[in-house]
């Protein structure tokens, strides 16, 4: 527990904290294509609040795919990966705290930018609120599932554009249950079923991923 | 027979061009992969063949430069 | 139990039984495909709604149908190898992909030529359709990752945790998008207790479906035929194979 | 102290098989020297002896126990050093150590820690970004682990790479007396080794084609 901790946990936070600038551009990409729509479709109120939790997962899912393989890319090609292996620690346990880490530091600023977001896409408070937490539960799993691509695809030259091939297609039912429940705020309606299954998507893969992210590592060492 | 006449059948009550782009494009596109996979096969086993040959090249010039070295010491 | 699958793993039985196997799969293949086209075609009667246009079904539900259990199987095959470490089963894996990526493919073309007549426009955002999009995209994520790999061993193994990551998402896709749009026709083959459809329009179905599954193994075995000589053609024994199989050819 | 065996290995890279059948035993108390050209599969081999690759048939035993079933132990009485340092370039020299040793739960004290990078020569490098130091620091700095953590089992892929003379005259040095101390060593070198190292085993590996 304590290697995890001292070992992984501080010392990504603190890499991460000193790539501040890399950490920055994804957030920067994401509020750059949600300024986009609006140019592109036109800035209407009513179509900005229809189009709006569309355009904001659809952006979040795309600029997360973009920083997602620093999860693992420089452990990976700097050796360290090989050392972590080599720690005696189990290495889902080490996986499960890296992706940790790499939600915090990347998803939970997007949390934070987030109501500049609805303000941009003229969204209500309802319809805030149920994106706040379509965020809250989907973003984790984007950062699950997605390790597992990138623990796969880390070896590889060039792999970024397959990364985002192998998991666009896999983050299509967290898209539509998310942005369901903002459409369903939007017109009062329940959408405690929507975040169930959400949450319920969330707990499988925090059940399973660790698993197969360390099972996608060592496929990578070989 | 559902058809009064061959007209009528490939007419399909009109819709001809839908059923028939239908079964064509099915029947072409296996057709196109099991061809993909014997030709696959045929070039697979010609490189094995030609593996096997360059073996056999590698293994009689090693017969040979052996042979020469004892050959020279007698 | 499963003792006597395991000399099947090795890959020179795995390949000396696909060579048995195959004409089993391909001419019964060709002929079940013939035989249900040609009935649904000629002899199965109109639909009363749809026309002649509904005779398309009998090509466009046997590939959706067995695009989804291709994919299924690939996992299946994928978790073998994984659990197991069998080589074969990724090889298996592997071999399907391409042929279930083609009957998705039939699934996507001849869903927009039937939807073309019917909805007036060749695609609509439709349940089913949809979900073949997406299971296409899954395929060739497959595809793309095993080829990605130089090292076809490590290749099998990065693609095999995809298929199974995949084979979680392709039920919550396909009921999330079944949810998502309702405007779905209805899945008419799964209903035999209430059958939906005439007994004479079925039985062509039926046999189409049997060909189609005949066909995707046929084809399978085939390229498992190639994928086992790829991996291991230093190996003597295919080194043999291939010289007697000269010498068969020669001798004809 | 602890034996490592390696029992009818065979590995196949890019479907290519690099040795097959390969049997050998590292005693306690030895320091084997592994050679062999370019593409013989020296990097393969001691990635099999460590267990982060897997062997296509075989088996490694280390005290008479196969790794697999005691990896933690085994990984506890190890350490390598690979092609690739394993530290990252942001951090600075004592960060990547300090979490090193976190990562592999042994004890860690500044002042040892500066102590070792001392012998090593890397005074007053400790704490700027390893980027910013040479190819041969950097080497240091990752030798550094072969001081801190006190392994039975040493795996040494190319660890004279980078160094200069002094250098390696200092890893030898220190070889010579893990392997006096009872400690197992297999390195591979595109130099052979000098006298310093004290007695070596030679373990060679052909080309295959």
């Amino acid at each position: 527990m304590k290697a995890l901790w001292s070992g992984i946990f501080k010392r990504d936070l603190a890499l991460a904290f000193r790539q501040r600038s890399e950490l920055a551009q994804p957030l920067m990409f994401l509020l750059m294509v949600v300024t986009l729509f609006p140019l592109g479709v036109g800035p209407g109120p009513a179509t900005l609040q229809k189009i709006g939790p569309g355009v904001i997962w659809i952006a979040a899912i795309l600029s997360s795919l973009l920083a997602m393989d620093r999860m693992f890319r420089d452990d990976f090609w700097d050796g360290s990966m090989e050392q972590y292996l080599l720690s005696g620690q189990s290495v889902w346990a080490i996986s499960a705290v890296k992706v940790l880490v790499h939600w915090l530091v990347s998803f939970v600023p997007l949390l934070i930018l987030s109501p500049l977001l609805a303000l941009f896409l003229n969204l209500t408070v309802q319809m805030y609120t149920a994106l706040m937490l379509t965020l809250l539960l989907g973003t984790p799993l984007l950062s699950l599932v997605g390790a597992i691509a990138v623990g796969l695809t880390v070896g590889l030259q060039r792999g970024g554009v397959l990364l985002a091939l192998l998991l666009i297609p896999v983050f299509i039912p967290l898209l539509i249950f998310a942005t369901s429940a903002v459409d369903a705020a939007a017109l009062q309606l329940p959408y405690r079923a929507h975040l169930a299954i959400i949450g319920a998507m969330l707990l499988a893969a925090m059940a399973a991923a660790p698993m197969a992210i360390a099972y996608a590592l060592k496929v990578s060492q070989n | 027979m559902q058809f009064d006449s061959w007209q009528a059948f490939w007419h399909m009550g009109g819709y001809a061009f839908y059923v028939w782009a239908s079964f064509g494009v099915t029947f072409l596109a296996m057709g196109l992969i099991v061809l993909n996979s014997m030709m696959t096969h045929k070039k697979l086993l010609k490189e094995v063949a030609q593996e096997a040959a360059r073996q056999q090249r590698i293994a009689t010039a090693k017969q040979a430069t052996k042979q020469n070295l004892t050959g020279e010491e007698v | 139990m499963w003792k006597w699958l395991h000399p099947y793993a090795k890959p020179e039985r795995a390949y000396q039984l696909c060579s048995t196997l195959q004409p089993y799969f391909f001419w019964p293949a060709v002929l079940c495909i013939l035989v249900g086209s040609v009935w649904g075609l000629a002899f199965a009667p109109q639909d009363y709604q749809q026309g002649d246009s509904f005779r398309i079904i009998y090509i466009h539900v046997p590939s959706a149908i067995l695009s989804m259990s291709t994919y299924v199987a690939m996992a299946v095959a994928a978790l073998v190898g994984i659990v197991w470490q069998w080589r074969t089963a990724f090889m298996a894996m592997i071999a399907m992909a391409p042929v279930g990526a083609v009957v998705t493919f039939i699934a996507l073309f001849t869903g927009a030529a039937w939807g073309k007549p019917m909805w007036g426009t060749w695609w609509v955002w439709d349940a089913r359709l949809t979900s073949e999009l997406i299971l296409l995209f899954l395929y060739l994520g497959v595809m793309s990752l095993y080829g990605a790999f130089e090292d076809k061993q490590q290749a099998g193994k990065a693609a095999g945790v995809m298929a199974l990551v995949g084979v979680v998402n392709v039920p919550i896709i396909h009921y999330s998008v079944e949810w998502w749009n309702t405007l779905h026709q209805g899945a008419t083959i799964s209903k035999f207790d209430k059958p939906s459809i005439a007994p004479e329009m079925l039985w062509p179905l039926l046999i189409a479906l049997l060909g189609f599954a005949l066909f995707i193994a046929a084809v399978t075995v085939m390229r498992m035929k190639n994928e086992i000589i790829r991996r291991e053609y230093h190996r003597p024994w295919v080194k043999e194979m291939v010289q007697s199989a000269k010498e068969t050819n020669h001798a004809v | 102290m602890a034996g490592l065996t390696a029992h009818t290995l065979t590995c196949v890279k890019r479907d290519r098989v690099l040795f097959a059948d390969l049997s050998f035993t590292l005693p306690a108390g030895s320091l084997t020297y592994l050679r062999g050209p370019n593409g013989a599969g020296k990097t393969s081999l001691l990635r099999l002896l460590t267990g982060l690759s897997l062997p296509d048939q075989g088996e490694i035993l280390f005290n008479d126990a196969p790794i697999a079933e005691c990896l933690p132990q085994f990984h506890a009485s190890l350490t390598y050093i690979g092609h690739k340092p394993g530290l990252n370039s942001a951090l600075s020299a004592i960060e990547n150590l300090q979490y090193w040793c976190a990562q592999h739960s042994i004890g860690f004290s500044l002042d040892t820690a500066y102590k070792v990078l001392t012998i090593l020569g890397l005074v007053g490098l400790e704490d700027i970004p390893i980027r910013m130091l040479s190819a041969g620091q950097q080497r240091r700095v990752a030798l550094a682990r072969l001081w801190l953590k006190s392994a039975d089992v040493w795996i040494l892929d190319e660890p004279f790479t980078a160094l200069d003379v002094n250098g390696i005259k200092l890893l030898e040095t220190h070889m010579r007396s893990h392997v006096e101390q009872g400690g197992t060593v297999i390195t591979t070198s595109h130099q052979a080794l000098s006298e310093v190292a004290g007695p070596v085993t030679l373990l060679d590996l052909e080309y295959r084609i």
